[in-house]
């Protein structure tokens, strides 16, 4: 069975709304998750400004579909990684992003964070240790 | 009044932002639209640049896209205008001319 | 005051036609007139009338086919870029032997000189594109 | 070795499409296999059959159908970015109560399943996009 | 008359056949040049590249469309306008630029050099004399 | 054999290529294909950058994009491989997955 399973990666290194390559990405995020592979996501570059919380898009006339990123955790896609360097350029902090979190069923349910900051180092070792990388 | 320079990406991702503000004439007003206005918050790798050249050059954001994209007020740039889309009209309008930085 | 504008950009994948189209309500409620849109490069995918855009999203192409209809906003559609695009009015897709139009109520397909000459019969500019 | 396909833009706005077609072929001829070609964003119009590019440009939509039908390539075009974009198929075009349908020949409208599949069931996957 | 013509700038900053800006900016140049009004191109930035002589597209299959520049002075367009620093960023000079000319029917049909390479702050001179701006 | 990058953008325009390069593991291979192809020169702002890379990292650029735009061969970076699509296909085949740096 473990034969079949792949590491995917989904590499997000896109600013949301601007383009929707943010919102086509999640949409294959959640669609792939029914096919219980090892999924990871990565935010690096722009990619970083997707998870950023207070997004309100009511006057813009686009949907805001960054609370998606909080159901990912019931679609089992929990590590979330993001890139320290690329907050740091951009003047963000861990405390700029939505808290998004996963229930760990093999720790009585307890609420885990999916969201992990990593170095730029630490990125390029995760990228390496996939099957398949999909870019968006 | 100038020219209104429009700028819609991140100067994270591509160099329109900087390439504008090196070419917009003193009295000129930059206003950072879509992606752009990731340009407009404090502490970032372009802050300085912009900085540098606020006061000659207006430097504005729309805000419904600064909102958009869950940026934080309180950290925008000193002397960044904040308009909302009737007032990118007004800007337009009273230029002489409007420049897109695509 | 008149202002022309260009979009450059498809809709939904750029956010270039949403800022057009809420520019272009704006200047239309402070009294200004938009005689004209040009749609040109990958901008003349905003005319297809058979986008189906998921029912919680807007319907770009008929934001502005609506708002066309409402003041008299002249929709033209880029020929040359539409061509190499496959967006097509009836009398294209006759005169190039397809068997199938496209495009949505509202917009017309003309040639490149309507850009030029909204460049010069307007006061200002607008191009929105990536 | 089996390779997967993604384009994620358009043609003749991107490169991507042509540089997507040129590795094909190479890959074609050297003897390895492209089961599937997924097109996604902007990459779904590459399968419209309504494009009328210039006569001494080339056809990239007809690429794509000449090589699937030589190589057995199965081209799905997403069926998600296809709606917003206006690329429907008669299936699709009948059960949203559109009057046209623009899809080519050798295209298929599927969903993103069709995505994840190909990257399981491939030995590497090419991405060619913006 | 000359109250009906206005100054017209292209403004070209990305390169050719990755996308087709380019290619779509020369074609508006082309049928703009029938409205007789003072039409300058601007290069900066990637548009730089769009100029380099020897341009050989046979093996990506795309129409090679830089010989389309030199026949630009055929309809009156003289004016090419291109950054020194642009050039300089880029590793260029103007030995990598095709020669591009016009024929000046006031001087017994001299031929002139069409492209002009200014420095930046002369572009942005350019920029703030025109009537429209058209950006590609 | 590691990774093989692709990046088809330019360096000037984007920071596709200089983010790419930082990500790379060494053994990687990074080509440079439509746009990217513009990283592959000497003398620009980004040829330090790819230089210092350069070995640790296997560059390459394909040929026919570099053709196309009218680029000096002789002026191609030290240690730049330049590959046909065959090539392209090869290396694609001989990494162990591809990344590309849209």
């Amino acid at each position: 069975m473990s034969e079949n399973i792949k590491k995917f990666l989904y590499v997000n290194r896109k600013a949301p709304y601007g383009t929707i390559y943010a919102l086509e990405s999640l949409e294959v995020v959640l669609i792939g998750a029914a096919f219980d592979q090892d999924v990871s996501l990565a935010f690096l570059d722009d990619g970083v400004f997707q998870l950023t919380k207070g997004q309100d898009t009511k006057e813009i006339g686009i949907k805001n579909f960054s609370p998606t990123f909080r159901a990912l955790g019931d679609y089992e896609v929990t590590k979330l990684f993001v890139e320290q360097e690329s907050l740091d350029e951009r003047g963000l902090t861990a405390d700029d992003l939505q808290e998004i979190v996963w229930e760990d069923e093999d720790d009585d349910y307890a609420e885990k964070p999916s969201i992990r900051i990593i170095s730029r180092a630490e990125m390029a070792d995760v990228m390496a240790d996939q099957d398949v990388v999909l870019s968006f | 009044m100038g020219t209104l320079h429009t700028v819609n990406k991140s100067p994270f991702a591509t160099g329109a932002l900087l390439s504008c503000i090196a070419h917009a004439k003193d009295g000129d007003t930059v206003l950072m639209i879509e992606d752009g206005v990731y340009g407009a918050s404090t502490g970032t790798t372009v802050s300085d640049a912009l900085a540098a050249r606020s006061g000659a050059i207006s430097l504005c954001v729309l805000g419904p896209d600064f909102a958009a994209r869950g940026l934080d007020t309180a950290r925008m740039l000193d002397g960044i205008t904040s308009v909302d889309y009737s007032g990118f009209v007004e800007l337009a309008a009273k230029s002489d001319r409007t420049q897109a930085w695509l | 005051m008149k202002f022309g504008i260009v979009i450059s950009e498809g809709p939904y994948t750029h956010q270039a036609s949403d800022t057009a189209y809420n520019f272009a309500k704006s200047a239309l409620e402070a009294g200004h007139e938009i005689p004209r849109v040009f749609f040109y490069h990958d901008g003349v995918n905003v005319g297809t009338r058979l986008s189906i855009p998921p029912q919680d999203e807007r319907n770009i192409q008929q934001q502005w086919t609506a708002l066309a209809k409402d003041h008299d906003v002249d929709l033209v559609i880029c020929i040359a870029a539409a061509q190499r695009r496959g967006l097509l009015d009836e009398n294209e897709a006759t005169r190039q032997g397809k068997d199938a139009n496209n495009i949505a109520e509202g917009f017309r397909i003309s040639g490149l000189g309507q850009l030029i000459e909204m460049g010069i019969q307007t006061d200002r500019l607008m191009t929105f594109g990536d």
